[in-house]
This record gives structure tokens, C-alpha cells and sequence, in this order.
């Protein structure tokens, strides 16, 4: 090995490189994997764990944990289409998506910031609570859109990539700025990494984490908007278990639950592992009992090589 | 003229009345020094100073405005700035990070990176402090994280500076930096509040003093002219202390302890040393010298990449702490916050962790017998705590330095004792009486092995000393050629004049 | 002493199991007894569920059970807690796994169900006039679910009587039982076999369906490449057939939870308080529905 | 408020009175509550979460985590009734299904001691490798029980109480004993309290991880054993999503998720809450929509109180 490339594998970005050389095996050996139809529906079907994952990425950061996002990604699909059914508007069902989606947040952050509850128990309440909420409102069933536009949002095309594919990358960027480049994003690493120490900085901690699950609530809402276009409906029952894919993915990515460290290359390596694990397993017809084992084979594989490699580096 | 005014201060927490009644003021200029036992309320005023507690009576007074503050982010806004007693980092962030962190240079938002780093970089360049502002504050030592934490004092401009025992990690060197700093905010017309347990600096640094006794004033000096230390002792501790050391000659037997060719990552090369019964044996150097790598090395707190360890002439292959204690060395180390304190958990429970093995029987805990255990070194070490069931978090500093110290106090059959720091942020009072523990300790036949950055302390209490410099050791003198100059000579890498340095 | 009637379902969210309360409600208004729905996602709330019964006094339930294999289980405790039972759409069986006659079920054959889905299948090919051997078959699988294996392969077998050949079926197994999981799943197994241009779909329920159906849409293929047949007719299904363009989603099996809902209700009722015994076993028949007939056929089994 | 009363309620001990007090009021409101039957039922129906509860309370003291604990349950209720189905002898069940769950907790135990694999991803991966291999072994269908003494596991009574909530109170009174009362307990406190420092204190740390993950897979084999005969079979799929239901009781009775804090009362009352939350919900006819949203209010309001409480003890 010489040392340059030693230097790569050993760097910060080590994971993207096991992930490249993954990618690279695969292509290689899985039949249909490298064709330009899989790679774009691969992509579509990281969509809703990778949008969520960029606010999720926040939260793990800030030391936070939220398990409502399921339950909002199905309740905002609900909400954009009932709304839009009733007011003949796309933009209004939009419009009222997100503002439920934010509001759920909201709520989820102030409860947290503001009356010290522990984030998994408040996030586990407004889970179901906003779960009810979506079966309630729908009678448990899927209610179906009126106006074939809104199927447009998800399958229309740019350069020949369909839009929700470009929204994903569009959100990756953002966030990844933001949490490396604006106070925002320095003040919720800073929280997670040592709150005591950001509060007596001065750090709004109440305000940040407020809004943390603010915006994670509405990021829910655009991945739960983009989902009920692509399924044509808004199902009550949607993204259920999507709290520990996406928290997953997160962690796969090297953002620590112990608050404080966190990365956007990681966060998108991690939904991406996960993403061509599921593609691979049935592009190779792998039975679905075996799936079980093969996924879970592959996560303690993809941390075991990533620990083998910053451990090389010397430090524990 | 006063510029800063305690008023009629008062707290309390859960069984402990932290401040009653307290009231002084400081003139514009003036470096003012707060002293007092170990839970004497300091830090807590301190607190209250920078927004982070509410007192429940009392009001502070800054150029004549009273104070209503509801966070720290309203005592920033007043122009207060603290660095408090525990190091307030955040380590995945950088330093110049850190240092601006809750007023980042941002435009709309977004972090102004390039001049964060030059402005940052300029300052600590200014203040002498010789840290890359780019580097993350995890790969720090703990010396320089505390002249990180240091280093905000002038990262805004203040109007009131208070530093709660800065420089109880520091050594000589950077303690000099330090005090450069203090008195060119002095020159610029702030008013600084300086807490420390060292007298010296104290009585170097400060034009004006107050001393706290059990939450109350006990004295206060407008000015510092015609006050001796003694005095000030006395009135700390309610008692005179004529030699803080109280250093007496004790036989020395054979070799108990015998390190050879310890290496590991950050030593410079392998280090041999040995320790006797009944000997005190002194490291000193400056920081980053390596005297705490070495010693985890020993123990086994850090992996060893080679050296063989002996205690009374046998061989031992301890790798990992347990072995280490089963053999009979322990360690109390320098980093009470992250490798001593149990948080959450009790003093009681703090104290008993490593020696309860002895009083247990199938795993199942004797819990009469822990709790003498914990009476005993509660009194013995005056642990100032409402109980001994506290949370050890609610202590003060130096109390919660005293239960760690019980922890090892405890254990039974120990042969070679290494206490890196052991006295930081310790009152004078308890200083000597923890200096005449190890001295009994000692005369059991213990070897006794004191990491610590306190020149006078290494010189007063120990019967020779080895001196690190850069990873190496590099003098090894006994107590009859004791000299400021040899052992400050040994200790800095540049050997330039150590005159410079001795106070 | 008033009439209690427990209902218990295993997916009390399925709008399936909405609709069969629905019509056991309706059956409590009119002959004037209290039902008490209870969910039980596992056999452990099952348990409880049951007891919970007891504890209020109720005399008899109904229950759709999450495992039938809990057979044995459910009789000694609805028996210590001095409940009539009668099971609705999947029927009890013992440890042998022979089915557990004397407990009164109404129900239909899951196997049965396939095998009308697979028959709606096999008819829209030869309305469309296409070949057995340029058709792929993706079957939305979730063989975690014993009922959802044997629908499946109850469709396979009537493609597999027609001409199907079993490399032409491709399984496309779903991570969870939602559409999203459907889609992506079915999206696999058309990008791999990017050389089929028709294709037929079927699965659990109507929801794996239209994940199949809209990862046929995602990748090009239009509604007269793709044949999609469901199962349970409820407003997924219905959503569909109002599209004002025809999707590949030709039809659902739809059973009926009228007869499942109020029917055993009906029965259970008569059973404590008139003590008239159900019939030991109803099976009901699923009737295809499609776009043009859905309405009429929902009509006809009692539902709207 | 007289004094000592205000003195019981600001307690340590606190969330037990407030419990006390819901209990009381819901025996008075609530028909048919306060009945041995409904009792004995209540009882057993937290016996599988209660059971669990033990040991997931050591883990998250130690701060660690476990979301196996589903899939060991349903897998040791397999592996108990396979192999007594082939022996013949319900013991050789027992043992082997204890057996199984011990070593997927060792394994748990040894990947995120030894190799220090971060907790979530490891659980992650053997909750699905375990499910997996259950769903193989049962060829994803139940398994039924051929010898009908092995119901007597679950049927049999002692002084009219069925044994599964003796073995839950016996469960309780030792994991208690073992928490506050020996050396193993108290290590796992001060793991959780300060992982570093609890080494350099000479404790066994990996050791002690270990420990917990091995007696975490044993106890979930109990509850796997209980859960099968209590009914009549070993599903491959039950116990799905136990492992939020047991942390949630875990977090609700004051167990931190940050380590270092854990009371065997404390999880008790977590649990029984849950349990009385859902008894009362059926017993009182809540529609299934519904009770999603009391179920999150209900989490919400008793950490709420609970917080109420302590912030009133001025503590925060
Ligand atoms: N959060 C808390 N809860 C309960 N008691 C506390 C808390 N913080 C401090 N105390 C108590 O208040 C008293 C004053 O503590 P303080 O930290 O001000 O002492 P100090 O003078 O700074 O001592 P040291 O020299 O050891 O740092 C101590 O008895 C301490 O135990
Ligand atoms: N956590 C750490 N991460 C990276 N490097 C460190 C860390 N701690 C110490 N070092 C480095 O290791 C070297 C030896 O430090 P060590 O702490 O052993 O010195 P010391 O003589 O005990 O001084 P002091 O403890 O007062 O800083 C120094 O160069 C220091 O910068
Ligand atoms: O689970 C199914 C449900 O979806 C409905 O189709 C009726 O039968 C049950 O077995
Ligand atoms: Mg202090
Ligand atoms: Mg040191």
C-alpha cells in the first residue's frame, strides 16, 4: 500500500472510500447493478430515508433523537393531498404540508427544549399522536388524489432525472452547508458536543433545538409530499419503522449518538449503503429470509471496516 | 471608585447554603482575589456573576446599573465574562471555534471561517499563546485546553473579567503567560476577579481581596499593603498554618517500584525510573513534558508499547488499570472531570468503586461497611457535602479533587501510589493535610510518586525529583540540591534563562 | 345482564378490518348488545385482549387472529375465561396444523383468493391477446406473513395452469407491507429485466400492487404493458379506478366485510343470548372488481 | 399540602406516588378495573415487557442500548418449542432456548465491547440476523406445540397467580437485588456514570458489557419461553417492536439514557403504566384510532408530571 493512498483510507473521509470500493465490487459483480434504469431507480428509493436523514443528522448531532418522523412523513402526505383535494389547489396542499409538518416540530422542540422532556419518550408520544391523528382524519384509508398534476411533483423529469432524485441532492447540499457553515450549524455541533459548555457560551440551546425539530418536521413534510405523489395517494399507514432506517443511516454515517460529530459525506455513504444493500439483495434475488440476515451482516461489516480503519489510525 | 458590586448575595442549593449574605465591591482597574476554603462559595458567586445561577437574594451592581440578567447570553450583553473552574469546551470544534462560539463573525448567517481564524489567530498570537486556532480542541492536552479556555477573557471586550482557578493545570511557564494577560487587562481598565488557592500568585497579581468562609464574607482588603499570607491563611481556614509542606526526614528502604524502558506514543523515548519504600518521589515539568503519559503508561491506563514493570523485585504484566490496582499501584489521575468523577453517582459510591472488592463477599455489596468507608474520608479529606449520599456533581471543585483522592486513600494494599496533581484546586488547609497523609503513607513503606506543574510543591513535599522535558526525563536531583533553577533548567527545552521564569 | 361482544382483528389500521367493525357495529345497533373492538397485533395482546374480555364481563368474541397457528392458545383461553369464540376470515388450526373444527369460522380460503386474482390475471392477457412467454410476473412477496404466501402462491398456480413458466416469475420481496416498500422493491425487478415489455403483477393486497403498478409508471412502462390485479377492493383499490386515465391496476378481488363484519356479529349474538350455534364453517367467495363494474359489484356485497 | 406530604411527593421516590395516585383514581372511574381478574390479566399482559425490562434497565444504566431484544424473544420462543418438539422433553427446551439466547446476547456483548461497535448498529444488525434466522428456521410459519404440558408454563398457578407473573416478580425482586446490591450492579452505575473513569477505577468494563448483553439475551430467552406457551406455539414473527415498548417503560420510569441512573421501582411503575394505559383503554372501549393518541398522551403527561415534580424539588 503506499502511503498517499494509506493516508486517504486513514483520513477523515475514509468510510467514502470503503463505500467507493463497495460500490466499485458491486458494480463489477452484480448483474444489472451499473445500468443507468437502476442506478436512477436506486436512487428514488433512498429518497425518503435520504431526505429525512438531513434534519435527522441534525438532531443526532445536537445529542436529540427523533422517532416521530415516520408518522409525519405520513401524516404531511395525507395533509398535502386531502388539502389539495379540497381546495383544488396543489400549491395550498403543499403549502398546509409543510406548516403541519412544522408545527409538529415545533411542538416536538419546544416540548424537548422547553419543559426538559427526554426527546425519545416526546418524539415516541407525538409518533402515535400524530399517527392517530393521520388514521383519524383519513378513517384509516388511503384517500386517492384528485388532480393528476400532483403526480407530476414525483414523476416529472429534469436532464432526464425525475425531480424528487434532485431534490434529495438539492437538500444534501443545503444541509451540509448549513451545518458546516453557519452559526446554525456550529451551534447544534456545539450543543451535542458539550452542552453545558455551549450554554455558557451563550448559545441559545432552547432556540436551536426548537428549531432543529422545526426543520426536520418540515423536511419530513417535503419527503412525505414527494412519497404521496409517487404512490399516487395518501396512505395513513406509510413510513412506518422510517425512524430507525433513517437513524441508521445516520449513525452508519458516522454521526454519533452521543451528540456532537456529524458529517454530510458520512450521512449520504450511510443512505446509500443501505440504498444498494436492499437494490442489490433483489437484483440478486436473495430470498426474503435471508434478506434479514444479509442486511444486518452488512451493517456490522460496514462499521467493523470503518472502526479496522480509524483504529489503524492509532487512536481509540 | 467601585465598579463591580456583590450586593447582599445569598444562595442556596439542597441542603447546603452556598452563599449567605455576602457583599463587596471592586474598583475599575483592579485585579481583586476571592480565596477561601474548598466549598467556600467562590465558584458559586462566580456563577451567579455570569448569569448561569440566580441568586436568591441579592443584587450585582456594574457601574452603578443593577443587574437583572436571565442567562449568560444577558451577562455577555452586560460585558461579563467568566472562565469558569471546569474547562467549558467543546472538543469536535475547533479552537478558534470554540473561543467565538455564541458570537461567530456571520454574515447572514453564515460563518465568516478565513476571518474568524486570522482574527482568532492574531489574538492568541498577542497573548503569547502559541496554539493553532485551526486545530480541533479534542487533539489538545489538557494544559493547553486550559489556556484555550483562558484565552476567551480577551476575545471581546469585556468590562468585567473573572477567571475561577485558571491556573490550577498550568505550570510556571504558562502561568507567566497568564499573568502578562491579566495585568494588560488590568492596564486597560477592566475589573478582574481572580480566584486561586495559590497564595503567591494571589499576593503577586491582586490590589484588593476578599476571603469567603462557609458561604460568609470573612474579610475583606481594600488593599493588599500591610496583609500577610498568614493572615489571609488564617482567616480562610480559622487557623494558623505555620509550613504548609511540613516535610520530615523518613527512612527509605529498597526499591518497591522499578519502570524500565516504558515507551509508548507520546514519550520521545523510553523512560527508566524507580521508586523506594517510604520515598516521595517528585515529577516535575512543564506541560506536555509527558509526566502523565508516562505515568498512565505504568498503570495501564494507555497501551504500552514496550517496558517492563517490577513492584518489589517481581515482575508484573499489568495492561489494563485492574491489573495494575491487584498488584498494587494505583493511580489518581490529573483529569478529574473526565477520568475521575463517576457523574450521577454518589460520593459515597464514588469513594468505594475500587475498594469494596475487599469488603464483599460472592459480589454482594457490605453496604455498613462502605458507608464507614465513606464517613471516614469524608471527615479525614473535610469534604464540605450536605451528605454522603450528594451526587458528586453538586460538590465544589476542590471537594470533588478530595473524593477522588478518598477513592485511592482507600484501597488496601497498595504499594506504589502516583497522584498526578493531586492538590489542584485544593485550599491551602487541606493541602497540608493531605501533605501529612502522604507522609504517614509513606512511613507505612508506600512508595509515593507526585505528578505535579507546583514547583514549590514538588520542592516542599518530596525527597527527590525527576524532571521531564519533551517527552524524556531529563534531571534527577535529591532534595539536598534542590534549586529552582536546576529544576526549572531541566525542565524547559529551549534552556534559556529559567531566572526569567522563577518567581 | 346486557350482551357484550368482543370483535378482536389483527390490523386494526387495515381499512379491511375498519370496514368489518363497521358492519359488527351496525349489527350491535340493531339487535341492541355492546361490541368492544379490541386490536391485537400478536399473540401476546391476543392473550390479553382475551382476558381483558373476561374482565368486563363480556360473553363471547369474534376474533381475526394474527397467527392461526395460535389456535390452541386462543380455545384454552377463551374457555378459562368462559367466552364463546368464532374466528372471521383466517381459521384456527392446532399444533398439526389441521384446521380446529369446533370453532365456527367464516371466512374465505386464501389460497382461494389467489388463485381469483390469478384467473383475473390469465383473462386480461387473453383479452389483450398476450403470449405466456413475453409476459414477466412480479410477485410482490411478504413471506413473513403465512396468509400473504399462500395468496401468492395460490394466483402462481392458475399463471403456472396457463402457460407461465417459473423463470418468467420474479419475486420482488417487500421490506415492510406498504406501497414505498412495493414500489421499490417491484422497481428492481423490471430495471433487471429491461428486455420484458409486459408484465403482470400481484401480491398481499392491494397496496403491493400498486407499488408494482407504480414502479411500472416510474421505468416507462404504460398501463397497457402492465396488468395488476389486487386484493381487498377498499379505497386503494377505489382511488385507483376513479383516475380519470385507466393505470395498469385493472382490478381488485374484493371480499366482502359486510358479511365478515355483521354476519358474525349477527351470529355470535344469537349464539349467547338466544343460544342458537353458527354454522360450524361459511366461506364467502371474493368477486372481482374492475374499473367499469366496481361500483356495481360493491353494491352487490352489501358495501357502500 | 402538609409538609411530609409534599416531602413523600418531591422524593426520590416521587413517580411512584404519582402512579399511586393514577392508579387509585382510574380503580374508582374505571368499571371492572379493580377486579382479581382484570388484575391477573393486566399482570400478565406486561410479563413479556416487565420480563425484559430487567435487564434492558442495566443496559441503559451502562449506557449502552439494545433493539434485539425482539427478535431474541421470538427466537428463543422457536428454538424452546423446536427442540422439545424433536426431544420430547420440554427441559431440554428450556435449556436450549436459554442457551440461544445467551449466546446471541454474548455475541451482542463481545462485537460492542471488544470491538467497539457503537450498540445501535450492532443491536440493529443482530435484531434482523436473529429475526432472520427464526423465519428460516420456521420457514416464516408458527410453530405448533406438540407436548400440551409445555402449556403448563404459562397455565399453572401458584396461590391462584399464574407463574409468569411469578417469574416477573421474581425477575424484578433479583434484578433489583443484583442493581442496588452488588458489585456487578453498582459497576454497571458507574460505567454508565463515566465510562473512562470507571476504568481507570480498575473496573472490568468490557467484561462487565459483556455481562449485561449475555444476561439481557438469557432474560429474553424467559420471556421467549413464557410467550410461546402462554400462546401454544413459537411465532417467528412475535415480539415485533418490543424493544421501543421495553426502553420506553425503561426511560418513563427514570432510567437515563445517558447511563448512570437506573431504579428498579422506577421501571416497574414505567411498566405497569404502559400496561394499566392499555387495559384501561380496551376495558373502556377507546376506538383503535384513538388510542394511539391517549397512548402518546399518556407517555407525555407522565413524564410531565414526573418533571413538574422534581423541577417543583428545584433541581433541574
Ligand atoms: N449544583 C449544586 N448542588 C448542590 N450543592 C452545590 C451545587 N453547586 C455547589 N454546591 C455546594 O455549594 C457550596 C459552594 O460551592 P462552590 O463551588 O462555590 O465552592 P468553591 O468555593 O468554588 O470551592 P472550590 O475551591 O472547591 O472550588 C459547596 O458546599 C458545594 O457543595
Ligand atoms: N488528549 C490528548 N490528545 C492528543 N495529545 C495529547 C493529549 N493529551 C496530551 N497530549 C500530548 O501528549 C504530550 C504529553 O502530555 P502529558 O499530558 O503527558 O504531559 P504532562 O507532562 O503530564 O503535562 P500536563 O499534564 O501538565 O499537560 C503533549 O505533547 C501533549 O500535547
Ligand atoms: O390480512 C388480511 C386482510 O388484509 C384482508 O384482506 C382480510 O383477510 C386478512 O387475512
Ligand atoms: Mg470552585
Ligand atoms: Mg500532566
Amino acid at each position: 500500500m503506499t502511503n498517499s493512498f494509506k493516508k486517504i483510507l486513514l483520513g477523515d473521509q475514509g468510510l467514502v472510500v470503503i463505500f467507493v470500493l463497495a460500490f466499485a465490487l458491486v458494480s463489477v459483480f452484480v448483474p444489472n447493478f451499473l445500468t443507468e434504469r437502476n442506478m436512477l431507480g436506486l436512487l428514488q428509493s433512498v429518497v425518503t430515508v435520504g431526505i429525512v436523514a438531513c434534519t435527522m443528522m441534525f438532531c443526532l448531532a445536537a445529542r436529540d433523537f427523533d422517532l416521530s418522523v415516520g408518522s409525519i412523513v405520513a401524516f404531511a402526505g395525507m395533509v398535502a393531498v386531502m388539502a389539495s383535494n379540497a381546495t383544488g389547489s396543489i400549491m395550498v396542499g403543499i403549502l398546509a404540508a409543510l406548516l403541519c409538518g412544522g408545527a409538529v416540530g415545533l411542538i416536538n422542540g419546544v416540548v424537548i427544549a422547553k419543559f426538559r422532556i427526554n426527546a425519545l419518550i416526546t418524539t415516541l408520544a407525538t409518533m402515535q399522536i400524530v399517527r392517530g391523528l393521520a388514521l383519524i382524519a383519513s378513517d384509516g384509508r388511503a384517500v386517492g388524489i384528485n388532480d393528476p398534476n400532483f403526480y407530476q411533483l414525483a414523476l416529472s423529469k429534469l436532464f432526464g432525472i425525475p425531480s424528487p432524485i434532485w431534490v434529495l441532492a438539492i437538500l444534501f447540499v443545503v444541509f451540509g452547508f448549513v451545518l458546516n457553515r453557519t452559526v446554525f450549524g456550529k451551534n447544534t455541533l456545539a450543543i451535542g458536543g458539550n452542552p453545558e459548555a455551549s450554554r455558557l457560551a451563550g448559545v441559545n440551546v432552547d432556540w436551536t433545538r426548537i428549531w432543529i425539530f422545526t426543520l426536520q418536521g418540515m423536511v419530513c413534510a417535503i419527503a412525505g409530499i414527494l412519497l404521496a405523489s409517487r404512490i399516487t395517494s395518501g396512505q395513513p399507514n406509510a413510513a412506518i419503522g422510517l425512524e430507525l432506517s433513517v437513524i441508521s443511516a445516520c449513525v452508519l454515517g458516522g454521526v454519533s449518538l452521543a451528540g456532537g460529530r456529524a458529517a454530510i459525506a458520512g450521512v449520504i455513504v450511510g443512505v446509500m449503503i443501505m440504498g444498494i444493500a436492499e437494490n442489490v439483495m433483489n437484483l440478486l434475488n436473495i430470498p426474503a429470509f435471508y434478506q434479514y440476515i444479509v442486511r444486518g451482516v452488512i451493517l456490522l461489516l460496514a462499521v467493523l471496516l470503518d472502526n479496522l480503519r480509524s483504529s489503524a489510525l492509532g487512536r481509540r | 471608585m467601585s465598579f463591580l458590586e456583590f450586593s447582599h448575595i445569598s444562595k442556596a442549593y439542597p441542603g447546603v447554603q452556598a452563599l449567605s449574605d455576602v457583599s463587596f465591591s471592586v474598583a475599575k482597574g483592579a485585579i481583586h482575589g476571592l480565596m477561601g476554603e474548598n466549598g467556600a462559595g467562590k465558584s458559586t458567586m462566580i456563577r451567579v456573576l455570569s448569569g448561569d445561577q440566580h441568586a436568591d437574594t441579592g443584587d450585582i451592581v456594574i457601574d452603578g446599573q443593577v443587574q437583572k440578567y436571565a442567562s449568560t447570553r444577558d451577562a455577555f450583553h452586560a460585558g461579563v465574562i467568566v472562565i469558569h473552574q471546569e474547562l467549558q469546551l467543546v472538543p469536535e470544534l475547533t479552537v478558534a471555534e470554540n473561543l467565538r462560539l455564541g458570537r461567530f463573525p456571520a454574515n447572514a448567517g453564515v460563518i465568516q471561517a478565513r476571518q474568524m481564524f486570522s482574527e482568532v489567530g492574531e489574538k492568541l498570537k498577542s497573548a503569547g499563546i502559541d496554539i493553532d486556532p485551526r486545530r480541533k480542541v479534542k487533539t489538545l492536552s489538557i494544559g493547553e485546553r486550559q489556556m484555550v479556555e483562558i484565552a476567551k477573557a480577551i476575545m471581546l471586550d469585556a468590562r468585567v473579567i473573572a477567571l475561577d482557578e485558571p491556573t490550577s493545570s498550568l505550570s510556571s511557564r504558562e502561568s507567566e503567560i497568564l499573568f502578562a494577560l491579566i495585568e494588560r487587562l488590568r492596564a486597560e481598565g477592566k475589573v478582574i476577579l481572580y480566584i486561586s488557592h495559590r497564595l503567591d500568585e494571589v499576593f503577586r497579581l491582586c490590589d484588593s481581596l476578599t476571603v469567603l468562609r462557609d458561604g460568609k464574607l470573612a474579610a475583606h482588603h481594600p488593599s493588599l499593603e500591610n496583609v500577610t499570607r498568614e493572615q489571609v491563611v488564617a482567616e480562610m481556614v480559622g487557623r494558623e498554618i505555620s509550613n504548609v509542606w511540613g516535610w520530615r526526614a523518613r527512612t527509605v528502604g529498597d526499591v518497591r517500584l522499578k519502570a524500565e524502558a516504558i515507551a509508548g506514543d507520546k514519550l520521545m523515548q523510553p523512560a527508566s525510573f524507580e521508586a523506594r519504600a517510604g520515598e516521595i518521589l517528585g515529577f516535575f515539568g512543564l506541560i506536555g513534558a509527558g509526566r502523565s503519559e508516562l505515568m498512565r503508561l505504568v498503570y495501564g491506563a494507555d497501551l504500552r508499547s514496550g517496558g517492563t514493570i517490577s513492584v518489589d523485585g517481581q515482575a508484573i504484566r499489568a495492561v489494563d488499570p485492574r491489573q495494575a490496582i491487584r498488584a498494587g499501584i494505583v493511580l489518581c489521575s490529573e483529569d478529574r472531570k473526565h477520568d475521575g468523577i463517576i457523574q450521577g453517582r454518589s460520593l459515597e459510591e464514588n469513594i468505594n468503586i475500587s475498594s469494596r472488592r475487599h469488603n464483599t463477599r460472592f459480589g454482594i455489596l457490605n453496604p455498613r461497611k462502605e458507608a464507614e468507608i465513606a464517613e471516614t474520608y469524608i471527615k479525614k479529606l473535610k469534604v464540605r457535602t450536605p451528605s454522603r449520599k450528594q451526587d458528586i456533581l453538586n460538590l465544589s471543585g476542590g471537594n470533588q479533587q478530595k473524593v477522588i483522592l478518598g477513592r485511592w486513600l482507600s484501597e488496601q494494599g497498595v504499594r506504589v501510589l502516583i497522584v498526578d496533581e493531586p492538590t489542584r484546586g485544593i485550599d491551602v488547609g487541606a493541602k497540608s493535610e493531605i501533605y501529612e497523609i502522604l507522609y504517614q503513607l509513606a512511613e507505612q513503606g508506600m512508595a509515593i510518586i507526585v505528578v505535579s506543574s507546583e514547583l514549590p510543591e514538588v520542592m516542599g513535599i518530596c525527597d527527590r525529583i525527576l524532571v521531564m522535558c519533551g517527552g524524556r526525563i531529563s534531571a534527577h536531583i535529591d532534595r539536598n540540591d534542590f534549586s529552582e533553577r536546576a529544576i526549572l533548567a531541566a525542565a524547559l527545552p529551549d534552556k534559556k534563562t529559567p531566572d526569567a521564569i522563577a518567581s | 345482564q346486557e350482551t357484550k361482544i368482543g370483535f378482536i382483528v389483527k390490523q386494526p389500521e387495515e381499512p379491511w378490518f375498519q370496514d368489518e367493525w363497521k358492519f359488527a357495529d351496525q349489527a350491535a345497533k340493531e339487535k341492541g348488545f355492546t361490541l368492544v373492538k379490541i386490536g391485537a397485533e400478536d399473540g401476546e395482546k391476543l392473550m390479553s385482549a382475551i382476558d381483558n374480555l373476561g374482565a368486563q364481563g363480556a360473553q363471547g368474541f369474534i376474533v381475526c387472529t394474527p397467527d392461526v397457528k395460535l389456535g390452541p392458545g386462543i380455545v384454552a383461553k377463551a374457555a378459562a375465561n368462559n367466552l364463546k369464540v368464532m374466528t372471521v376470515d383466517d381459521r384456527l388450526v392446532s399444533a398439526d396444523g389441521k384446521p380446529i373444527e369446533e370453532v365456527p369460522h367464516m371466512g374465505i380460503s386464501a389460497t382461494k383468493i389467489g388463485e381469483a386474482v390469478g384467473q383475473a390475471i390469465v383473462d386480461e392477457m387473453k383479452a389483450r391477446g398476450w403470449k405466456a412467454e413475453e409476459v414477466g410476473a412480479i410477485r410482490v412477496s411478504y413471506d413473513q406473513l403465512p396468509t400473504a404466501v399462500d395468496r401468492v402462491e395460490g394466483a402462481i398456480s392458475v399463471l403456472k395452469a396457463n402457460g407461465f413458466k417459473a423463470e418468467n416469475i420474479f419475486d420482488a420481496p417487500q421490506a415492510k407491507t406498504d406501497t414505498e416498500a412495493a414500489l421499490n422493491a417491484a422497481t428492481v425487478v423490471l430495471n433487471k429485466n429491461a428486455n420484458i415489455k409486459k408484465w403482470v403483477a400481484f401480491g398481499l393486497n392491494d397496496e403491493a400492487v400498486l407499488g408494482a403498478v407504480r414502479a411500472s409508471e416510474g421505468v416507462g412502462i404504460a398501463a397497457d404493458g402492465m396488468i395488476g390485479v389486487g386484493i381487498g377492493g377498499a379505497d386503494s383499490a377505489i382511488n385507483e379506478f376513479k383516475k380519470p386515465a385507466a393505470t395498469g391496476f385493472i382490478g381488485s378481488v374484493i371480499i366482502s366485510p359486510k358479511r365478515h363484519g355483521y354476519e358474525t356479529a349477527l351470529n355470535m349474538y344469537e349464539w349467547v343470548a338466544n343460544g342458537k350455534e353458527p354454522e360450524k364453517l361459511i366461506l364467502t367467495a371474493g368477486a372481482l372488481a374492475k374499473r367499469d363494474d366496481f361500483e356495481k359489484v360493491r353494491a352487490e356485497l352489501g358495501i357502500e
